[in-house]
């Protein structure tokens, strides 16, 4: 894979400055090199990330498998805690040192596990690149937001300084900065979060990943920005044909924009499907109970939520069987021991001994009504 | 009297010593917490630390006077410097002295008798610590000639003499200088008539002196250039010079530092003969000590020769009256002195139904390390003792408080009437004196106004006596600073024994020299 | 050395993690606190050696010793790290120097505490006028050289135990309410300061139980580092001639005293600067692990 | 600003802004001016600090000058002729009123004009401080960044142990050792003296590393533990290091680009307050090394209580501490871009 | 503010007095610049009045930075606002004085969004309940336990496992839990709750949500509901006000705003939420407000909305709103509000926005007034 190029995105700029922007093939300027169409871009499988903090082990990651197609949005949902980040990062070989990871991750054929760190950091940003949470944090105080473009844009090309700043504007562009040019000489705490968060975006689109990684990109910002940022990934995926892994709580938001979803809990993928598979029909009582959980517009006021009883696990002392067991109404004896996770639908695997819904598009209740 | 031809061989510690040479260069270190410090300047009149600033004081005037001695120390007299000849009256009240001629300071004016009258009474009107306490007569300074002038006293004044050398009345300034740059400026570049002349002065750190080309003597001084620099401590001192950035220091009393340098190859230790023995001061004039029993039980108890020995290194002599071996009027013995005797004092303290003392002292390494001893050693008789040590204010605040109990001091001079004499410790009414005694004072004021020296001697040896038979205040150790030279460094009282003035002893510049 | 603010990282989050506090296991979390249980060990031994050792061990006393014995080398009979010039045992002195400076380094650091660290809270959360005084004064104090100031103080009150540890005292408590207030300003901010108004808890209440238990653990950090600079200011101290009087023994008058004849008699100046070393060493130690624990890392 | 004066001369700027506002509107400006009027009540304060303190000294300078064996009347005397007879408060004002025209008086001892004795004192300590801490940090930075990069590995533990053994040595026990080992034993560097400038750069550095080292070196060990810790912590917790790794930054360009940038507004502020300490160490430190500087000064000053030289000494230690402060805030205004545009 | 005076006789609240009456609330923020330089103000609450009755719950909704957070600490006087009228039972609380304010606020206890942060880390479960108990002087010291107990058992913690652990050692869910509890703890009569479910997991979310839900009937509680989530405020709150940029946009009955709102900021709003239909699983694609909200230290002129709105005219540069009662009970501050038709507007001249440069990704004319963005 060459990770230096010199070629830019397609000369768009003139139109990229009036805001227009024209949706071009995916995967256009990509190499002849990349994976064939219908192969998977990312094949994760039974990955698991254990830390050990304090003499205790703590399971973050429990056999985690997905596949990502190019060009194609994935989100991964799930409670806090439940690895999404901690999965991701170790995509990415961010994780501390004291982390213990296992499973396979296969990139484009690679195996990135088995990288050194040195071969990592050629990809970070390269191929695989990662927006975050918060982007009053992720950005560097201290550092203009044309420089830590611009220190982007020169790891993974062979422009000179010059020609680096220049393209850095042109992502600026890209990413629909309003006032790109003076904006690449100010501070990010000059920025409203939605501008910092098109900059980290931009950050990430320099060295022009085949891979974006977005981890609750969105979270912090409120529900008009989220929205425009949303937009604009959504646009750039498709226009320059990016794999994206969007990494969410808000399963509104995943169902909006991804073509598949994976469910996580505690650790594990508990269910995954094509969106619309899935929440046409869903079969894990968890994805359920986040269903019934979430607050919707044509509820009258004063209504009670579907309320699941229980926590989320402790990740160091996972219970036996079916970790949401504890919490599910449907749970028996047979839960103790592990659902396998298995592809029972077409297109949509999910580990549970006794799923809801009957494939007919509505679920069944499972725990209580109203 | 008459001059000294200068140029004797003086023998250092460092075995024989050729021909002295000419020029170079002498860096000399001055502890910064005594003679290293001159605040005030260095005009002789208004340096209110004069006392410590010998050294410099005699390589800026010379002296009229210098006290001089044999190599080792021995046959110590005062001799005529600027001072061609003088002439004591025989009733001891007058003492006329006649100047060399031909005398100039560096600014080229003569120093001649109104030179020396303008300098003394400008001294005398000053508030100098080493202003003589000469008993004057109205108009008692008088010029007799262009190079002859005379004193006159109210009493019988024989000290007078020895008095020279430790007081500013020795040190004659340019009056014509003086007056010209005014005395701010002055007492910062101040202009005499000795073997250098100076460079650059800054107050208590440096001061660099130049060889002074007319200098009256023939061929003196032999070193080109002479730097006193301040520093602060012993260790420093040593490391300097052992570093070679400075070739002499100046009271050396560290004594690990000092049996250290003995065994060093490269340094000349030169241990002065001591002439002010310390002194436990006792206050006759409230408890306890105004019980006599009580006085005695710390002569009794008190061992100096082992402190001597244990701490010392049996280098210095153990006094039992207010002189020292290096001092005039001295004697080994005291008739009737009340040696150590641990069970006396015992059965004294019992007597007393106790004893509880506190005992201070000036903060300084020697006297600290002699009373945390004398602690030791009262407390082995059951006396219960706290020490203490001040600084100087602290220590002059206790005196004038009177409310002080023991107190180590130093007692003495070379001529125990001149300087710090005895009887600023021991006469009545003074505020460093713990004694009340008028037969005391009798005897001491006889002693100073005698002429005679061999009835001088008899009368400070009745007094020390005296002081034995009522306990007033027991003595101790000898003590007394050593010079520190690079070897190749030679020079009277540098490297030879001279008796210590008021602390140091009166090393004479012009004569020093450097092997080149 | 003047004592310094820390770093000013600090959060909230509670000693131990949330999962931590559920599993329990002693014998993991023991080992996971090695790295406070080594220094805090180093510390009692220290503490132990000098507060009990001169009596387990039968030493001669500290002072007192006769000068016909002074000077000894080390290893000799009765003598094991030999005696000082004055003759008195040198490992007897070495722990009751141990006594002295470690109450001193301790009374300084729990003066700067309370005092400092009330000075410091009282501005923070009062604030207006009241802050700005106290805020002004310290300014004053931060400003003013310090080593000046104690031995101004330290020269007006003569040497002594006591007038050290309130001359110290001078370098501590700016610090410590400078730290405090930086740490009520950030605390303040917090919800639960909200909330416990809204309950209607009375000032002293808040300033003494919401604010006080939350900023304490930095101030115990920070005194901890703290300890080994005021050991060696009080040395400095006594290199100038004041703090402990002779002869009673503190490490800083000792490595004092010793350094006036370093070249002739290291080993003077050795043994306190070791016993200080190890000292500085574990406080650091510990100060920093605790910092580390409490601001949840 | 010469347009007010002047009001034929065309005004190319606008003219509703005044030259006044025009200063303040500069954020930067404003804070100096701000925190210049706050270094008036604090060195206020510090005059009046030192005057009470001082007071409280026993004995003053004509005592103490003319020993212990002068007379209640000369000492009467000499406290007349040096003023030292008028009531505390009045000699406050007295001395107020000269300093505040720039006449810091004349030293009680030696007569000299203290601004005098300053300006010649004042270069040797100046380069002194400037020395050691510039010593300190520059070698600090490199050595914290070596031991962060790797924490808990070998270099991270030897720079510890270092750091520890350099802040539990006294610093007159160190300029000692730093003597005997380089002065006497290898002779390379002087042991003592001060060698003005102008007597060749060289020479006058040689004399000054010694000095400088024994200052700096406990100070370097203080902000290479300072800094090492807060780049730990920035590696450790915060989020933009991340964002770096990701965008394929490597490890050393990561601690030096991004780290070091933020953790250096930490250490400045331990500098700024630090400085102060630094100065108080050239008390003890000139005194060994025979530098004829203000420490040293001060030193001698307070033992003959020449409470002029005194006073003046502590108002150019604290007026340094004070600029110190205000540098330490205009670097932050500098540096750090949160502040430098206003908008926290 | 006459608006809402005229509006008083009618609806459901009839003759009823508002057990919160807030008036022309002005709150305001010094900014500090460069080293503590006093810089600009933030306007963070202009002129926002509204009423709370007994057992009614107002649901706040707002993008960040529009002053709800404000707005709560306002009413609860902590810090007191710059001006206006904050009247609670009757008792003026801008004038009240320290002991009043006291009495006060009894009645009105306030729960955080960060679960962590509102509960003293160092304090045992127990204590942080018995607090407010403490603090006004409740009982003694075993009546106020076996308070505490009730109000555990009330919130769904068993006291016996949890009276005796400390914050760190309870979820996120729990230490909300204990937040409430302490709320309650005195029986007030309003809850301010800014935020209070936003950090919490949808699951654990859903069980506060409901706690909420049982206290207002079991205890009458009135709510203060501040969030940013307009799906769930709509499902807590009989009435819901819309805050920008400091200001109160709409106020209104929960069902009759979210089916018909009139400001062009709320439909903004409505239409930015991603949603997926918890019954049929359909998802609907959030449509994005364009431009970036302006500072609140140098608001635009006129209606504060206006440089993002797409139906901004010259007068709302000229002439702020006011609050103007269109439906019952329903209040909009906007000159051209959705329940006018787009045709019956002025024709709109040339750059009459004022706005700064849009962002680009808005090039389509604003022919509709949430322009659906086809990819
Ligand atoms: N460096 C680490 N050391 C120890 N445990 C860690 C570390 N990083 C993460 N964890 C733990 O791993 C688990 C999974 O964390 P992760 O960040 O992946 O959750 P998440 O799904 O992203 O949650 P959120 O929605 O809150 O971001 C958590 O319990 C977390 O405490
Ligand atoms: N103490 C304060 N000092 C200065 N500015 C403040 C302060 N508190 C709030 N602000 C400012 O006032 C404005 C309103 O803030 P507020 O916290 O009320 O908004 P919010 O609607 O609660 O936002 P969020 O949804 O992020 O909680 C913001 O611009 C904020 O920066
Ligand atoms: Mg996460
Ligand atoms: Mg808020
Ligand atoms: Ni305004």
């Amino acid at each position: 894979m060459s990770s230096k190029r010199t070629a830019a995105f397609p000369a768009e700029d003139a139109t990229v400055s009036e805001g227009v922007i024209v949706p071009e093939t995916a995967g256009r300027h990509r190499p002849a090199t990349a994976a064939s169409p219908g192969e998977p871009l990312l094949v994760v499988e039974d990955l698991r990330v254990q830390f050990t903090r304090g003499g205790r082990k703590i399971n973050a990651v429990n056999g985690l498998s997905y596949e990502l197609a190019p060009g194609s949005m994935l989100a991964i949902i799930g409670e806090s805690g439940s690895g999404k980040s901690v999965s991701s990062r170790a995509l990415m070989g961010l994780l501390p040192p004291t982390a213990k990871i296992s499973g396979s991750v296969r990139f484009d054929g690679r195996d990135l596990l088995g990288l050194s760190e040195r071969e990592m950091q050629s990809l970070r940003g390269g191929d695989i690149a990662m927006v975050f949470q918060d982007p009053a944090r992720s950005l560097n105080p201290t550092m203009k937001i044309g420089a830590q473009i611009t220190e982007a844009v020169r790891l993974h090309s062979d422009l000179d300084k010059k020609g680096a700043q220049a393209r850095a504007v042109e992502l600026l562009k890209l990413v629909r900065l309003p006032a790109a040019e003076r904006r690449f000489h100010e501070y990010p705490h000059q920025l409203s979060g939605g501008m910092r968060q098109r900059v980290m975006i931009a950050i990430a689109l320099a060295g022009e990943p085949r891979l974006l990684i977005a981890d609750e990109a969105t979270t912090a910002l409120d529900v008009t920005t989220q929205a425009q940022i949303m937009e604009l990934l959504v646009e750039l995926q498709q226009r320059l044909g990016m794999a994206v892994i969007m990494i969410s709580h808000d399963l509104g938001l995943a169902a909006s924009y991804a073509q598949d979803v994976v469910v996580m809990y505690a650790g594990r993928a508990v269910e995954y499907a094509p969106t619309k598979v899935l929440f046409a029909n869903v079969r894990m009582p968890y994805t359920h109970a986040l269903l019934g959980a979430i607050p919707a517009l044509d509820r009258e006021p004063h209504s009670l939520f579907e309320v699941t009883p229980g926590q989320p696990p402790d990740l160091s002392a996972l219970p036996k069987g079916c970790p949401f067991r504890p919490r599910c109404s449907n749970a028996t004896d047979q839960c103790l021991e592990m659902p396998p996770f298995t592809e029972h639908d077409p297109e949509h695997w999910f580990a549970c001994w006794h799923p809801v819904g009957s494939g007919t598009g509505k679920h069944t209740a499972n725990g209580e009504q109203r | 009297g008459g001059g000294d031809s200068g140029g004797s061989a003086s023998g250092g510690t460092g075995g024989p010593v050729g021909e002295p040479q000419q020029g170079g260069e002498l860096t000399v270190l001055e502890d910064a917490a005594f003679a290293g410090s001159w605040p005030a300047g260095l005009d002789p009149a208004t340096n209110t630390t004069g006392g410590s600033n010998i050294a410099m004081n005699q390589a800026i005037f010379g002296g009229l006077f210098l006290l001089r001695a044999d190599d080792d120390g021995s046959n110590a007299r005062v001799e005529g410097h600027q001072a061609e000849s003088y002439e004591m009256s025989e009733d001891g009240t007058s003492f006329t002295i006649k100047l060399r001629d031909g005398i100039e300071f560096s600014d080229g004016t003569p120093l001649d008798a109104e030179a020396v009258r303008a300098n003394w009474e400008r001294a005398l009107a000053n508030a100098c610590t080493c202003k003589p306490n000469w008993p004057l007569a109205e108009n008692g300074i008088q010029v007799v000639d262009p190079l002859t002038i005379s004193l006159t006293f109210t009493r019988p004044f024989p000290a007078i003499l020895a008095s020279f050398p430790t007081s500013n009345v020795n040190w004659i300034a340019s009056p014509t200088a003086l007056q010209q740059m005014g005395e701010d400026a002055f007492k910062i570049k101040p202009v005499g008539a000795g073997p250098f002349t100076v460079v650059d002065n800054q107050l208590s750190s440096v001061l660099e002196l130049e060889k002074n080309p007319n200098y009256f003597k023939e061929g003196l001084p032999y070193l080109d250039e002479l730097t006193f620099q301040s520093i602060g401590g012993d260790q420093p001192a040593y490391q300097a010079l052992q570093a070679g950035q400075a070739q002499a220091y100046e009271g050396l009393n560290t004594t690990p530092l000092l049996e250290q340098a003995q065994a060093n190859g490269q340094m000349q230790v030169t241990i002065q003969p001591a002439t002010s023995p310390y002194v436990v001061q006792l206050n006759t004039e409230i408890a306890p000590f105004n019980d006599p029993r009580a006085r005695e039980a710390i002569y009794r108890a008190t061992d100096f020769d082992a402190i001597n020995e244990g701490i010392f290194g049996g280098n210095y002599e153990v006094s039992q009256g207010f002189t020292a071996p290096g001092g005039k009027f001295y004697h080994a013995e005291v008739e009737g002195y009340p040696e150590y005797d641990l069970d006396r004092a015992k059965e004294l303290v019992q007597e007393l139904g106790g004893l509880t003392v506190n005992l201070g002292t000036i903060s300084n390494y020697v006297a600290t390390q002699i009373n945390t001893a004398l602690q030791t050693q009262w407390q082995e008789a059951g006396i219960d003792v706290t020490i203490e040590d001040s600084q100087l204010s602290g220590v002059i605040q206790k005196f004038t408080g009177g409310q002080w109990q023991a107190m180590l001091q130093t007692a003495g001079a070379w001529d125990p009437a001149a300087g710090v004499g005895v009887g600023f410790r021991f006469n009545s009414g003074v505020p460093y004196s713990g004694v009340n005694d008028p037969a005391l004072d009798q005897l001491l004021a006889d002693a100073s106004s005698t002429v005679d020296e061999a009835q001088r001697d008899d009368l400070y040896q009745q007094a020390a006596e005296l002081i034995a038979q009522n306990f007033y205040a027991p003595f101790g150790l000898a003590f007394a600073p050593a010079n520190l030279a690079a070897a190749g460094v030679h020079g009277p009282g540098l490297t030879t024994k001279i008796p210590p003035l008021l602390v140091n002893t009166g090393v004479i510049w012009d004569e020093v020299w450097r092997e080149q | 050395m003047a004592v310094v603010e820390p770093a000013p990282s600090f959060s909230l989050s509670p000693e131990v993690d949330e999962a931590e506090a559920r599993a329990g296991g002693r014998g993991r979390r023991w080992r996971s606190q090695l790295g406070t249980w080594i220094p805090a060990g180093m510390i009692a031994f220290v503490l132990v050696a000098c507060f009990l050792g001169p009596t387990l061990l039968s030493l001669p006393s500290p002072v007192g010793g006769s000068v016909l014995e002074s000077n000894q080398p080390a290893f000799s009979p009765g003598h094991v790290l030999g005696t000082d010039p004055n003759g008195n045992d040198i490992l007897s002195r070495l722990l009751h120097g141990g006594q002295s400076s470690l109450w001193i380094a301790l009374a300084v650091n729990l003066l700067g505490l309370v005092v400092g660290g009330t000075l410091g809270a009282l501005s923070g959360y009062v604030g207006g006028w009241v802050d700005t005084a106290i805020m002004r004064v310290l300014d004053v104090l931060i400003a003013f050289p310090s080593l000046v100031l104690t031995l101004a103080v330290a020269q007006a009150l003569g040497p002594s135990m006591t007038n050290t540890i309130f001359a110290l005292a001078f370098f501590s408590i700016p610090a410590f309410a400078r730290l405090a207030r930086s740490a009520v300003l950030r605390l303040r901010e917090m919800p639960f300061m909200a909330a416990a108004q809204l309950a209607g808890t009375s000032p002293s209440r808040m300033l003494f139980k919401h604010l006080a238990p939350n900023i304490a653990p930095q101030l115990i950090t920070f005194g901890m580092l703290g300890m080994g600079i005021v050991i060696i200011i009080e040395g400095a101290l006594s290199f100038l001639g004041l703090g402990i009087p002779d002869p009673a023994p503190s490490w800083g008058n000792m490595v004092a005293t010793g350094q006036l004849s370093l070249s002739a008699t290291p080993m003077l100046v050795v043994w306190p600067s070791l016993a200080l070393l190890v000292t500085v060493l574990a406080f650091n130690l510990l100060g920093e692990n605790l910092r580390a624990r409490w601001s949840g890392r | 600003m010469t347009a007010t004066a002047t009001p034929r001369v065309p005004v190319s700027r606008d003219p509703r802004v005044s030259p006044l506002s025009r200063l303040t509107a500069s954020p930067v400006l404003r804070l100096v001016v701000k925190r210049l009027l706050m270094a008036i009540p604090i060195m206020l304060g510090v005059t009046v600090l030192t005057f009470w303190v001082l007071s409280l000294i026993p004995g003053n300078a004509a005592q103490q000058l003319l020993g212990p064996e002068a007379t209640p009347e000369d000492i009467a005397l000499l406290e007349q002729q040096l003023g030292l007879d008028k009531p505390g408060v009045v000699r406050y004002f007295d001395w107020l009123q000269g300093a505040v025209t720039g006449d810091l008086g004349n030293s009680l001892v030696s007569r000299q004009p203290v601004s005098e004795i300053l300006s010649a004192r004042l270069p040797v300590t100046a380069e002194l401080v400037f020395l050691a801490f510039v010593v300190s940090l520059v070698l600090a930075v490199p050595v914290a960044l070596l031991a962060a990069h790797k924490p808990g590995g070998v270099m991270d533990r030897i720079s510890m142990m270092i750091s520890t053994l350099g802040l539990s040595v006294a610093n007159y026990v160190l300029a000692l050792l730093l003597v005997l080992v380089f002065a006497v034993s290898l002779g390379w560097l002087p042991a003592i003296g001060y060698t003005p400038l102008e007597d060749g750069l060289w020479a006058n550095l040689r004399g000054m590393i010694l000095p400088s080292a024994a200052i700096g070196f406990p100070l370097f060990c203080y902000y290479t533990r300072f800094l090492r810790g807060d780049l730990v912590d920035q590696m450790q917790q915060e989020e933009y290091v991340t964002t770096a790794r990701a965008k394929g930054v490597g490890s050393w360009a990561v601690l030096i680009k991004h780290a070091f940038r933020n953790s250096s507004f930490g250490l400045i502020t331990i500098v700024g307050l630090n400085l102060g300490a630094l100065i108080g160490g050239t008390v003890i430190i000139e005194q060994i090394f025979a530098l004829p500087g203000i420490g040293q000064m001060l030193l001698q000053a307070i033992n003959t209580r020449d409470f002029v030289v005194v006073q003046a000494a502590v108002v150019i230690f604290a007026l340094v501490a004070v600029v110190a402060n205000l540098v330490v805030d205009l670097l932050y205004a500098v540096l750090d871009p949160r502040i430098r545009y206003g908008s926290r | 503010m006459t608006a809402v005076e005229e509006r008083t006789a009618g609806d459901r609240s009839g003759a009823r007095t508002p057990l919160l009456r807030a008036r022309n609330l002005v709150q305001e923020f010094p900014v500090q610049a460069a080293g503590g330089v006093k810089g600009g103000v933030v306007h963070a609450v202009s002129d926002v009045s509204f009423d709370i009755y007994r057992g009614e719950t107002l649901g706040v909704v707002g993008e960040t930075g529009s002053g709800k957070s404000t707005l709560a600490r306002s009413v609860i006087q902590l810090p007191r606002p710059k001006s206006g009228v904050v009247e609670f039972q009757g008792t003026d609380l801008m004038k009240a004085g320290r002991k009043e304010l006291k009495e006060s606020r009894r009645q009105m206890q306030m729960v955080y969004q960060d679960p962590f942060g509102s509960l003293n880390p160092r304090w045992r479960v127990s204590e942080l309940v018995e607090e407010p108990l403490v603090g006004h002087g409740q009982g003694n010291a075993s009546s106020r336990k076996r308070r505490v107990e009730e109000l555990l058992d009330l919130v769904g913690l068993d006291p016996s496992q949890y009276a005796k652990r400390r914050p760190f050692e309870l979820s996120g869910g729990q230490c909300q839990r204990v937040a409430i509890a302490r709320a309650v703890a005195l029986e007030p009569a309003l809850i301010v709750a800014d935020e209070a479910v936003s950090s919490l997991d949808v699951l654990i979310q859903a069980q506060v949500l409901n706690l909420f839900e049982k206290l207002r009937r079991e205890l009458n509680l009135s709510y203060l509901f501040i969030a940013h989530d307009l799906a769930m405020v709509k499902q807590v709150s009989d009435r819901v006000a819309v805050m920008y940029l400091g200001q109160l946009a709409e106020i209104g009955p929960a069902e009759g705003m979210y089916r018909q709102p009139l400001h062009p900021y709320t439909s903004a709003l409505l239409d930015s939420i991603p949603r997926v239909d918890p019954v049929t699983g359909a998802a609907h694609r959030p449509v994005a407000l364009p431009g970036e909200p302006p500072s609140p230290i140098d608001p635009p002129s006129g209606c504060r909305f206006r440089t993002r709105c797409p139906r901004a005219q010259l007068k709302c540069a000229e002439e702020a709103p006011q609050l103007v009662e269109r439906l019952p009970g329903h209040q909009v501050a906007c000159h051209f509000p959705l329940d006018v038709v787009e045709a019956d507007l002025p024709p709109k001249p040339a750059g009459a926005t004022l706005a700064p440069p849009p962002v680009p990704a808005q090039p389509t004319a604003p022919a509709q007034p949430a322009p659906q963005q086809t990819l």
